[in-house]
């Protein structure tokens, strides 16, 4: 019987989201759905948290390179939101979210036009919009400190109206990846693959297609660090990134019905504190120092890795997938940089690498007690829990998708852009900080800075 | 006129300046926060897992001008206060001022200090 | 039949909130209103991300000022929010949403006495607070580096229990203002007016009052640029602004039952990010660079601008609004320089010209899809939608109240403080910065500050 | 007939959080009350804003202490939440709020297995351990720039998995003190003691055991200031702190059906406000200077000793609460450093000494309008609404308890990890800032920094 | 060649560019912001509550070479500009500079000033 | 003995370094972050949309105090490293001290250098 009640309300619950479109005033919506508040608030409170991310790596970035390119990453992580908001209002939510055309895109909701204009698809349109803006605002790490700001803007239309929609199409929108005949298809709870590996990736392409800073090598082409100017913002960053991260994760149930956002929510914080606790611990196993750095990174990377399967493992999992990540955090930042790859913040390990391990711990520890969006249909059932390799498989297609899609057609932007006016700023802006030749405004006037370069 | 250019640690500055106004006869300094180079080993620093040598320590610029005659008395006291015995205590080195002018009241030469 | 029952709902919710005085308890509200939960959730918590803007000011504020001033800012930011809620609490909310007399003022609830010790009057009063105080803290960024922290003290006092409170009852307390008979009478839905324009214009009475900062004009009259000593904490504090304005604008339904939030939340970000981009656009075609500082100006500008139609507007007609007021910012920016007006981070352009332009935009864009705080009763509809003119007739005359209003109390307040006490601080203090005459304390001691002028 | 209908609600509500153990999914739980979905909603959220104070506390104990040490504070007050997390999930919350033993601990939940999988338990346990890890951060303020991170990094442990849980059983969990026989208990809605008595005084046991910092105490034994680096970071941290005490303390309901939550918004802010105020007037009248470091804290002191009354008191009781609590924290402050314990942030008088204010209040302005989370049951009354001294002799009772816990255990704990490994960092480790020596990074390299002692 | 060595306060440094400018003869100028102690009394500071005494006062150090015949022109000048009667305006140093050198020409003596 | 002091491009002092450690003859250094005024025209910044020129431009200081038959060697280079040719390379001027000490140890004279 209690089965029953909650399939109704599952059901009711359903169609209020979904359904009457052209419902611009709620109240039709309302009235057949006297839940839907419940789902509306939870949703667009958690969307607010997402969007404040966007401050959380203003920050840390900002913290993480020198003080002469302060005024530009602010730039860049404010520009990047500006355009990915317009740019997906007109096309990138239609390819996104639109009616499915052949599993490959959507076809409908340019400009949020017509039919659109209803406060269900607003609400969508608004959640897909700041998970857009996270995966753009990633990449900015990867390439601080040499790209032009105009490259990034032109950057930024790009992620935001292709790569992004149209990967999210797959995974989100219906597409094909979601239907993959493995498991329950390609999973991403709340998108370690769709946000970060793309964004991750896309970065990725974006350092190696401008290269490292001047003197992050040496002569002896040895990595040298490049500390970054102020470890408190890169600290606030981080701790405003958790914060919102609370909205990330268990928002993406994308109604207040499912109670499981109590426990995607205690996952959330077990993976972030474990990746922090191994990062942090693995390097002063190294120096014999406490490096505050590596742990706000192992700290994103455990939030990265447990965004996939964060609402389809239990407390204990959580801190394992965490672990890990702190792991492949601190063995990603010594690769990327052993092979002559410049990621100023870390951005490759952090959501690269770990997105991907988020996308295949899914079809590891999923313990099939919670479904797609619901106790009701069909669970999640990884490896460990007896629910073999078919979903383990599903994972590992959709993560070699992500990670060729997101290269790949950043590689091609990247390199078309710097074919025709050249990505990077001249040697001199550089050693002089992008601050003041890009944007004619040094962040700190009133300070003293030293150690240039 | 002498100029007593003194390089010392940074922790020392405190008990210099109450060593110096003891000895009454220090009229004024300047002080400039300088990063020094010398026989001391530069630290090693570490940045998100990355370990790196900084040659340059921070060290603390003292400028006296003093007449001539003042100039032992005020050296011996910086000396004594600066010294730790351990490389990186820092130097002092003397050279000459011809003139000095009060701006205040445009007064010169010695009296000017 | 649907109709009905949203009705039946609007109506139960009508009530749930204004009725049960004396339940201090919240039982019988409950009671009677098995809805009201979700309702006081909403608010309250868009109530908390209105109060954080608090912290958004002060850092955008700060950013954009000298260090040697950092400290005097901090302590103005805080103490209007702390005036703010001890005056409001005391006869602010009286006057404003007490039971009206006569159209002018409302005259009951003062101290939150009696009746009013009920969860729907101290739900009202902490709602109330957050946008009172929000008024308040504009004005210390037209004034900064130069007013007295003594005068700034007054001038709260002032604003939170006769200025704002008057105007605000005149249009939400059930004033003669909401009752012109043009239209629907004058309308602002989350306060362009009522917060933004009365903050900005105060401010403007205050900056000419004051006179320039030193400096700030040189010899030849020309205007010189005083640069602010952190971008990092100006973009921090803008982003912090852009989240707490999720609060400001969805969260004036005043209940989470008006799905319609969905839509406010699209409309207030596209704004923000039309403002933004059209800013730093415009100043690139002027000087070729990417200007940080007034894309933050431009995005802020957005804000204000689509508080007052947020609710009426949809998608696109956000982006123009939101655009309009990026190309406002910048005219009034430097319009008001050229005049002689120095206002340091640019208040007066962001919150007093754009909150007109919000208020006019109503009765412009206004597409009839909703009304009142509910899709029941008469809808709002501007000139562009068959309106007609009523409408905007109605938001002319409530604008240019606003602006006589908040500039003529405000000028008056200034100048009396000025007669008695002189509001300016000494020459040298102002070229020293005022941290360490007025308040002792440096905000940066451990930091080699330089350019103090 | 009213009173029916609520008491209904309040049961099922009830319910609907305890039962149904092993509902990992949380259908069942849904099923089962309906209405569970707004209390999930609320109490994460709130937690969101709790787990939010992490970096409030970072920002203010940054700002107030030196550059030198800011990478260091950096690292403890993110190292203090991430043990805590995996702690509280081990032990902590077993101890804390698994089924009673004779009152004085909780026996299961250990790892949060078996029966604790299950929505309603990982809902508690969420909220549960964003108070654990503030009672854990509050002490890095008060042994700040000279104890070793190491030995922070094991007394996180100890007041995770030991001091705060155990004392919280007591109070939270059904332990002895809830069941004190005068009043209703002992009772403390949302932590004054519980978490800030409890942080204080551990704070206060660690301060002492270290001793001053070089240079706090000239060589006549008079108290010396020591400037913090930034009152920008410890403004925005303090309304960082401010915004998140809107979760602490209403979320403390927990759940959205107590619509007196309003109440406790109102008077939390009401309480920081009149905090504020007494602070900076009072080292006014004694310097003449507008000491904003002092109003942070009376702001701060007014929220803690707020958090215990703030649901059974009226605006007014507020008011006066946190006055008094600003004028205790000047007084404290002078105090202590009198007699010779040095608190670089002041968290001794802010946490410490309102915390207990906040528990003795209770017993004075319970104004019997509330009961325990509900308005059937009994109701708190103080002594000034004619409730005797039953509920002041409790919170007495209380109060005095939590000292002695916090601050014997305390001192044990740094006492034995001094007597093994030293707790304090070597002078000259301390001359020169713990950041290099502890961490090899400096907080700011492309600054000039100056003073640095 | 001699260089003049001026400490002044920090809000007078701007006019004094506009000043040295006109007059021309300025070839160039290092600016330093140091931190003085001379006869001016430190400031009163305070912090939560507690105040305490700042004996460095930032200050401004102006050093300029130039050729012998122009020092008096210009420590005229600067002294003028610098002037406000009260303690704490600063002093000005003179002494000798033995040679010059751009490093962009490589040239040496007066003309490399 | 005699100090070297130039002034040089802030980028330039990582290079610099180098130089001198190879060299070997260069026994201790003091640099200093100035701000410098000269030929070189100053930059044109921007602030909320409007242009400012700023007429001091960042540059560093190296001092160093060499016996006097190391001068040349040292000063050759410096000017070398230094130079790009485009104004703004800075200068280097000579001036003669007339005693060092050796805090730590204190020895006088040229080996305390
Ligand atoms: N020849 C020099 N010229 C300029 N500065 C010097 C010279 N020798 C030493 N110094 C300064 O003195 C500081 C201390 O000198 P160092 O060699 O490190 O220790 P010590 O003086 O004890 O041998 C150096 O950091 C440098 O700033
Ligand atoms: N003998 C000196 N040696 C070095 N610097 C000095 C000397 N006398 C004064 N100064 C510098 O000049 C500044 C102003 O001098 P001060 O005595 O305060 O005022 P005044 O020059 O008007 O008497 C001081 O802060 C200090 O930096
Ligand atoms: N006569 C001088 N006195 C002091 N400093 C000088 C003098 N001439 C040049 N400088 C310093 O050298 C720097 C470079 O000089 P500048 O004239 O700009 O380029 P260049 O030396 O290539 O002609 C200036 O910024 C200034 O700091």
């Amino acid at each position: 019987m209690k089965k029953v009640t909650f399939l109704i309300l599952g059901f009711i619950l359903g169609l209020s989201i979904l359904s009457f479109a052209q419902d611009p005033g709620g109240a039709e919506t309302l009235a057949a759905n006297p839940q839907a508040p419940i789902d509306y608030v939870w949703v667009l409170i958690c969307g607010f948290l997402v969007f404040f991310m966007q401050a959380g790596f203003a920050m840390v970035e900002a913290g993480f390179c020198r003080a002469k390119n302060a005024t530009n990453l602010m730039a860049k992580n404010t520009i990047d939101f500006v355009v990915a908001s317009l740019v997906f209002m007109a096309v990138g939510f239609a390819l996104m979210m639109g009616n499915d055309y052949y599993g490959l895109i959507g076809t409908t909701g340019w400009f949020l036009h017509g039919d659109n204009y209803d406060v269900g698809r607003y609400l969508m349109f608004f959640w897909q919009l700041v998970f857009a803006g996270t995966a753009a605002t990633i990449v900015s790490g990867a390439v601080a400190e040499r790209l032009k700001f105009k490259a990034y803007f032109l950057y930024s239309l790009v992620v935001s109206a292709i790569i992004y929609p149209i990967y999210g199409h797959w995974v989100w929108g219906g597409g094909w990846l979601s239907k993959l005949p493995f498991g329950l298809g390609h999973v991403d709870f709340a998108g370690s693959g769709v946000v970060h590996t793309i964004g991750g990736f896309v970065g990725l392409a974006g350092a190696l297609v401008l290269g490292p800073r001047f003197s992050k090598f040496g002569k002896d082409g040895k990595p040298r660090a490049i500390p970054g100017h102020s470890i408190t913002l890169a600290a606030l960053g981080t701790f405003i990134l958790w914060f919102g991260w609370f909205g990330f994760n268990p928002g993406s149930t994308f109604s207040g019905h499912q109670l499981r956002i109590a426990v995607i929510a205690v996952n959330t914080n077990l993976a972030a504190a474990a990746g922090a606790a191994v990062a942090i611990l693995l390097v002063f196993l190294k120096t014999k120092k406490w490096d505050v750095g590596m742990m706000l990174n192992g700290c994103l990377a455990g939030l990265v890795a447990v965004t996939a399967p964060c609402a389809w493992i239990e407390a204990w999992a959580a801190v394992v997938i965490g672990g890990v990540a702190g792991l492949l955090v601190v063995l990603g930042v010594y690769f990327w940089e052993a092979r002559g790859v410049d990621d100023p913040v870390g951005a490759v390990s952090v959501h690269g690498l770990n997105g991907v391990w988020g996308l295949i711990s899914v079809g590891l520890f999923a313990d099939g007690t919670y479904g797609l969006g619901t106790t009701a249909g069909p669970l999640v059932k990884g490896l460990f829990y007896g629910g073999g390799y078919g979903q383990l498989i599903s994972q590992a297609i959709g993560a070699a998708v992500c990670v060729f899609w997101a290269f790949g057609l950043g590689f091609i932007a990247f390199k078309l852009m710097d074919r025709y006016f050249g990505i990077r700023v001249a040697p001199e802006e550089e050693l002089k900080g992008l601050d003041i030749p890009e944007h004619g405004t040094p962040a700190y006037p009133n300070f003293y800075t030293t150690n240039q370069n | 006129m002498k100029k007593i250019e003194a390089v010392i640690r940074v922790e020392k500055l405190e008990d210099m300046l109450g060593v110096l106004e003891e000895l009454g006869c220090c009229p004024g300094m300047m002080i400039t926060h300088i990063e020094g180079h010398g026989r001391q080993k530069g630290i090693v620093e570490q940045f998100r897992g990355r370990e790196y040598k900084v040659n340059f320590l921070p060290k603390v610029k003292i400028e006296i001008i003093v007449k001539d005659f003042e100039v032992d008395k005020i050296v011996k006291a910086i000396a004594k206060t600066a010294r730790t015995g351990e490389i990186g205590d820092g130097k002092i080195f003397i050279s000459s001022i011809e003139n000095a002018m009060r701006i205040r009241t445009g007064e010169q030469g010695d009296i000017a200090i």
